[in-house]
């Protein structure tokens, strides 16, 4: 019993922390800031799909939405502008 | 780049992560993972000895005449164990109607096609990352 | 003002979810109508109809691998676009 | 306490919801183009999120078959499939929209919406 309170508790801990990086996303000005708190979004959602019991999704995603999307995105903003406005 | 710490880990540690990759697709049947996750730990390390070394040595060892043979290999690969199906079963994809050894399930050689689809997909996805970061960081001179 | 309407619709739009989202069975289990008879037939036959004992990997490379195929595609559509777009204006602006 | 309870209970679903929004507000509100490639990347992921939530089963397992404990509950595997076919043409869509970018940066020298729109009118002008 105990053990499944405490499953609950991260759950709720994790999507709470997904939230607030989202929102700190939205407001961040510095486009490489918002593309590294992005790839800690990524790292917590595939921490959220292990407590969710999807290990193969978990996987996936910490390779591509931590690894390849962050390196793309930075690519990107290295060729263009740093900042917003 | 100049820095030799940085040099020398990447080269210690790029033939792990491309190690870890291969277990990935090869499990892929009977443990979490599979031809994508796989896939793009290869593709990862690619992309690491690039920011490490430099574009030109990378396709040194990587060319793209590489790359577009691995992208179309992998699909024409997924396509010919198909096809393999349409010849002896009668239908596109079959797997234990087309002959393919089924093994025991559980050991690394069971599962008829399903780690053949897997490898292709893994050549499939690396390469295509290693080509998408290549064609976004060249920097053109006009 | 534009951006409090703004405000506004993403809120309504919050509320409709929210008061739908109540309004769904809350802890799942196998009764729940998302798991139903073709996931049991997968969960009973996939063993020996396919030889993976990773379910995950059975439905995307044998009973759906037609689909496998089609995301492979999407894969390939998508960087052949990236490359037309940045590599082929390239070789045009040479010319011109 | 127990008006959290049903909030608990929900919580994977309304962090979903919460998360949708937060990244179609993100594709509205901004100008800037790399940041509304962010905001369609977190739009997805709630989507995601959503899915992954109902295929969850209270005290199941991931569905790896051991043949030596044959009475086990599995979670629903079908979702999880559809996940991984998602997350690739969510990789997809960015990388092609960032290829955009990176075109609309070299012809306009920007990559904010309102200065693109505005010069591409002033060029409507000038012809």
């Amino acid at each position: 019993m105990r053990q499944v309170i405490d499953v609950v508790a991260l759950n709720v801990i994790l999507v709470v922390f997904l939230i607030v990086c989202a929102l700190v996303v939205e407001r961040t000005k510095d486009l490489i800031s918002a593309v590294i708190i992005f790839s800690a979004y990524s790292l917590m959602m595939s921490v959220l799909w292990l407590v969710l019991k999807t290990p193969d999704v978990a996987l996936t995603e910490a390779a591509i939405g931590a690894g390849v999307t962050t390196i793309i995105l930075i690519a990107v903003i290295g060729r263009t502008k740093r900042y917003e406005k | 780049m100049k820095d030799q710490v940085l040099k020398t880990i990447a080269r210690i540690i790029t033939p792990f992560i491309q190690l870890y990759g291969i277990f990935i697709i090869l499990n892929g049947h009977i443990s979490p993972g599979g031809g994508f996750a796989g896939g793009t730990m290869i593709g990862t390390s690619l992309i690491l000895y690039t920011l490490v070394f430099g574009v030109d040595q990378a396709k040194r060892k990587f060319s793209e005449k590489a790359s577009a043979f691995a992208e179309s290999g992998g699909i024409i690969l997924y396509i010919l164990i198909g096809v393999i199906g349409i010849v002896v079963a009668g239908h596109f994809l079959a797997n234990k109607g087309a002959g393919f050894d089924m093994g025991t399930p559980g050991s690394l050689w069971s599962a008829g096609m399903i780690p053949l689809l897997m490898i292709a997909i893994g050549i499939k996805v690396a390469s295509t990352f290693i080509t998408i970061f290549h064609t976004l960081i060249e920097v053109k001179d006009a | 003002m534009k951006k409090i309407i703004r405000l506004l619709l993403f809120a309504g739009l919050l509320g409709v979810l929210v008061i739908n989202i109540m309004n769904m069975p809350a802890i799942l289990s196998v009764d729940a109508p998302s798991y139903n008879d073709s996931i049991d037939h997968y969960l009973e036959h996939g063993v020996e109809e396919t030889g993976a004992t990773s379910i995950i990997s059975a439905i995307l490379a044998d009973y759906r691998s037609f689909d496998t195929l089609g995301e492979t595609i999407v894969l390939f559509t998508a960087i052949i676009a990236l490359l037309s777009v940045l590599k082929v204006g390239d070789s045009t602006r040479k010319e011109g | 306490m127990t008006f959290l309870q049903p909030i608990i209970d929900h919580i994977n679903y309304l962090g979903a919801a919460i998360l949708f929004v937060i990244g179609l507000a993100t594709v509205v509100n901004h100008t800037n183009l790399i940041k509304k490639i962010l905001g369609i990347n977190i739009m997805g992921t709630g989507v995601f999120l959503f899915f992954i939530a109902i295929g969850n089963v209270t005290s199941g397992v991931p569905p790896i078959i051991d043949p030596d404990q044959p009475d086990q509950l599995f979670i629903n595997p079908l979702p999880s499939v559809f996940i991984l076919t998602g997350i690739v043409v969510v990789v997809s869509i960015t990388v092609y929209s960032l290829s955009l970018v990176i075109r609309m940066h070299e012809t306009y020298g920007s990559i904010d919406q309102e200065e693109i729109a505005r010069m591409m009118a002033e060029e409507a002008d000038h012809d």
